[in-house]
C-alpha cells in the first residue's frame, strides 16, 4: 500500500462511523466483537438500535465507568455493558434463536478476507495458534444482512477484497457491504459493486489494492467522513 | 421505537386472505379473544389457523371457523368440551385438518422461530402420524423427521407489555405464545397491561421485544372459558 | 365378562389408588386427562410427587373449590387447578422439552388396548369423528416409566390387553406395565407378566379375558384395595 | 422434597474419572468457580469438559486444565485475556480440542435436554467445522445435521434456589446454565442464597426443579474475572 493511500484512509473509528450510519432507527443489531463494537458509539442523532449479545442480552447499554463494572453483565466480548430501561436478559438457546432465526437487521463483523461471492473468512489464520470461533459462524447465518468493517488491505499491504477467500471460510455468500478505510462495496451476484470511495482516490488506485474487480452500478459516490 | 398500536382494528390490519396465522393459547388460557375477534371483524378469508386446538362454544377461534374464515387448521386436539363448529365443518369436509402431537407442534414452532429447518423426535415413530415422514436411527433409537413451522403473523396474548414489545405472562397462559412470538413474520400481543419503558424487570421478560412487532393494550380481556359459560357468540 | 367378574372387579377409584401405590416419593409425574388424572388423590401419606401438566406448570396442587376457579390456571384437561409452593410456570417448548427429554419419572395414561410388546393405543377408534392426539404420543417416548389405567376388558367385555393393537398406535413399545381393575401385570421382553390379581380370582377367568398369554415370573401376589 | 447438599465437596462427589461435565458460565459470568474448585479438590481424571470457553487465568476451568484432571475441552472459543493454560496444552497435544460453533453448541445442550437427537443448522456449511456431517438441503438452502450434547454432570451457577432446585439467575450469568442444567443426568446448583420454598415467584422461575438433582449454597461467591485481576491461583 502506497504512503499515499496511507494518507487519505479511513481510521477505524471513522470506518465504524461510516457503517452507522446505515443502520435504521430501531433496528436490532449485533456488532462483533473488538472493533466492530466501536459502531455503537456513532448512533447517527435521533436513532436507537437495539444491541444483541450472544451471551444473552438485548437492548443494552455502553461501557460503564471504570471501577463500576458488575461482572455479570457483559458483552460477548467480556467487556463490561450497562442496563437501559428496556433491557432483557435470556439464556444462549433464546440468543441465538435470534441470530439463527434471522431476528436480527443487522450484523456487523470483522474480517480477514471477503471474496467477491460473500464468502467471508474471520475465525482462522489457517496456521498453527488455538483455533476459535465463537458465534461469528452463527451470526453470519443469521441476520438479514452482514456486513464487514475492516482495513482496505493487511497490515502488509496485500488486499482483503478477494476473487476467493484463501483462509478457512467462515459462511458461505453471506456478506452483502463491505465498510474499509477506503470505500463501501456491495456484495451483488458474485461481485464486488463499488458504491463509495475516498475522495482523491483514483479508480485505478482503488482497483490496485483490491484482489477482485471493482464493478460500477451507478454512480459512486464520495466516502465522505467526518473527524470521530 | 414504539410498537404500540392504539387499536385492535389497526392491529390486524394487513392480515391477507390465505394468509398462515398462529394464534397463542391452550384451550381459553391464553387466547387472545380480542385480537381474534378483530380478525373476524376484520375479513380475511381462507386462512390457515395454528392453534393447539380448534376453538370450543362459538367465540374466538371457534367463531372464526363459524364465519368460513378458515380452510385448514394446524393443531393437536381438536376435540373440547363444546367443538361443533369444527366437528361439524370437518365431517362435511369443508375444513382441513393436520393433526400434530403437541409436544411436536411446540418444538416445529420453536424451531421456526430458531431457524431450524428440520430436527427428530421420537414422538409418533411407528404410527399413523409418522406416515410419509423420514426415519433416522440414533444411538439404535428410531426417530421421525420433523419440519419447522413459520406464520405470516401470530396473535398472542400476554400480559404486562412494554413499547419495545418486551412481555410476561400470567401463569398457565404462558403455553404456545412465546413460541409463536418467535415464528412470525408479524407478531402482534394484546397485552393486559402496558407499562413504561423499564416497568418489566429484565430478569422478568419472557418474550424479549425482539420477537414482537406490534402491542396493543386491552384492559380487561374477556377469558374464553368464562365466555362460554355464559353462552357467548361472537359475533 | 361374567357377572361374577364384574361383581369382583375393581372401581376406577381403585385402580387409580394402586397405581398411586407405586410412585415414589419426590418423583416427577405425569398423569393423562380424566380417569388417569385421579391418581393424584391417592399419594401414599408422607410421598409428595410433583405433577406435571403439558400447558406448562410443574409442582401444581389440586383442583379449587367450585367458583374460585382461575380459568388461566389449568391442566392439560382445561380444569382448574391450584399453585403450591414451588410451582413453576414455563412454555409449551420447555413443557415437551420435560417429557421428550427423559426428565418425567412416570406417565400414567388411558388406553383403548395395549399389546404384550408394550404398544400402546389410546388416541383414535380408528372410525370416524374428529382425531385428537393431544400429548399422548410425546408423553409415551419420554417417560422413564409408561404405566396404563384401565378396565380389564371394553365395555362390550372384549380383552384390552392384546396380542397386538388393532387400533393406531399412540407408541411402539413403550408401555411397561398395566394397572386393569383385574390385575396388575408388566410387560417384559415382548410378554405380559402377571404381577397382582384380584383374590378369587382364578388364573384360567383372568387370562379368559385377556387377549394374550399372561406368563408367570415369580408368585402372583393378591391385589389388594381399600375401599376408597 | 428436599434436593438441598450442605457442603461443596458432598455437591460433586461421585463424579468419575472420564466423566462428561458440563460447566455453566461465559467467560466469568455465571461461572460455579466454588464448585470447580471443589471438583478439583475431589481428583477426578480424563474428563470432558463442556464449556463455552477453556478457563482463563489460574481458576476455576482454566486450574481444572492446569491440573491436569481435562482430557478434552468441547468449547466455541478456548481464547481469553490469558488462556496460556490451555494454549500450552492444546499446543503440546495434551489437550483435546472439539471446537463447536457457539450457537451450535447451545443448541446441542437444548437438543440434549429436550429429547432431540438432531436437528439441522445453517451455521458452518461450507466451513471446516462441517466436515464429516451430513447436510440436507431444505427450501433451497443446505444446512448440517448436528448432534445433540449430554453430560453425565452439570455444575452451574445460579442466584437463588429452593430445596426443590427451583432456580434464577442474575443477569447475563444466565448465559449456558438454564440448558446445561436439562442435559445432564445429574446437575448440581451453586446458588446464591437458598430460599424457602415459595420464594422465587413461579413466574420468574428460569430452571424448574425437574431438571436440578442437587442445589448448594455458595453465599458470597467468587467471580472468575475479579479473581483473575487479583492475580489469584488455585489451589
Amino acid at each position: 500500500m502506497s504512503n499515499d493511500l496511507s494518507a487519505l484512509k479511513l481510521t477505524n473509528a471513522q470506518i465504524a462511523w461510516r457503517a452507522a450510519q446505515d443502520i435504521e432507527d430501531g433496528a436490532y443489531v449485533n456488532l462483533g466483537i473488538g472493533f466492530p463494537e466501536m459502531v455503537a458509539r456513532f448512533q447517527p442523532e435521533g436513532r436507537h438500535a437495539v444491541f444483541h449479545t450472544e451471551n444473552g442480552v438485548l437492548g443494552f447499554g455502553e461501557a460503564p465507568p471504570e471501577g463500576e463494572e458488575d461482572w455479570d453483565l457483559i458483552n460477548a466480548g467480556k467487556k463490561a455493558i450497562t442496563l437501559r430501561p428496556g433491557t432483557a436478559f435470556f439464556h444462549h438457546a433464546d440468543s441465538f434463536a435470534m441470530v439463527r432465526g434471522g431476528h436480527l437487521d443487522v450484523a456487523i463483523l470483522g474480517a480477514y478476507e471477503v471474496a467477491q461471492n460473500g464468502d467471508l473468512a474471520n475465525w482462522s489464520t489457517g496456521h498453527g495458534g488455538v483455533p476459535a470461533v465463537g458465534g461469528a459462524m452463527d451470526l453470519v447465518h443469521g441476520a438479514r444482512r452482514v456486513a464487514v468493517i475492516t482495513d482496505h488491505v493487511t497490515k502488509q499491504g496485500a488486499p482483503k477484497l478477494l476473487e476467493r477467500c484463501t483462509l478457512p471460510l467462515t459462511g458461505v455468500g453471506c456478506v452483502t457491504r463491505v465498510y474499509t478505510s477506503l470505500a463501501v462495496v456491495d456484495i451483488a451476484d458474485g461481485h464486488f459493486v463499488l458504491r463509495e470511495k475516498i475522495a482523491g482516490l483514483t479508480m485505478e488506485a482503488l482497483q490496485a489494492v483490491t484482489g477482485a474487480e471493482l464493478k460500477l452500478d451507478g454512480p459512486v459516490a464520495d466516502l465522505i467522513v467526518p473527524e470521530v | 421505537m414504539d410498537k404500540r398500536i392504539p387499536t385492535l382494528a389497526e392491529a390486524v390490519a394487513g392480515i391477507r386472505d390465505g394468509a398462515t396465522v398462529m394464534i397463542g393459547g391452550f384451550g381459553g388460557s391464553g387466547a387472545p379473544i380480542e385480537l381474534i375477534h378483530a380478525l373476524i371483524d376484520a375479513g380475511p378469508r381462507d386462512l390457515t389457523i395454528i392453534n393447539n386446538n380448534a376453538g370450543n362454544g362459538h367465540v374466538g377461534i371457534a367463531a372464526l371457523i363459524e364465519q368460513g374464515r378458515v380452510a385448514k387448521m394446524i393443531c393437536s386436539f381438536p376435540r373440547s368440551a363444546d367443538p361443533r363448529v369444527f366437528t361439524e365443518l370437518y365431517k362435511a369436509g369443508k375444513i382441513e385438518l393436520e393433526l400434530v402431537p403437541q409436544g411436536t407442534l411446540a418444538e416445529r414452532i420453536r424451531a421456526g422461530g430458531a431457524g431450524i429447518p428440520a430436527f427428530y423426535t421420537p414422538t409418533s415413530y411407528g404410527t399413523d402420524l409418522a406416515e410419509g415422514k423420514p426415519v433416522e436411527e440414533f444411538d439404535g433409537r428410531m426417530y421421525v423427521q420433523e419440519r419447522w413451522l413459520k406464520a405470516d403473523v401470530a396473535l398472542i396474548k400476554a400480559e404486562l407489555g412494554d413499547q419495545m414489545g418486551n412481555l410476561t405472562y400470567r401463569m398457565a397462559a404462558r403455553n404456545f405464545n412465546p413460541l409463536m412470538a418467535s415464528a412470525a413474520a408479524r407478531t402482534i400481543a394484546q397485552v393486559t397491561k402496558l407499562v413504561p419503558l423499564g416497568g418489566i424487570d429484565p430478569e422478568h421478560v419472557v418474550t424479549p421485544g425482539i420477537f414482537v412487532q406490534g402491542v396493543v393494550e386491552v384492559a380487561n380481556p374477556k377469558q374464553e372459558e368464562i365466555l362460554n359459560r355464559e353462552g357467548a357468540v361472537y359475533p
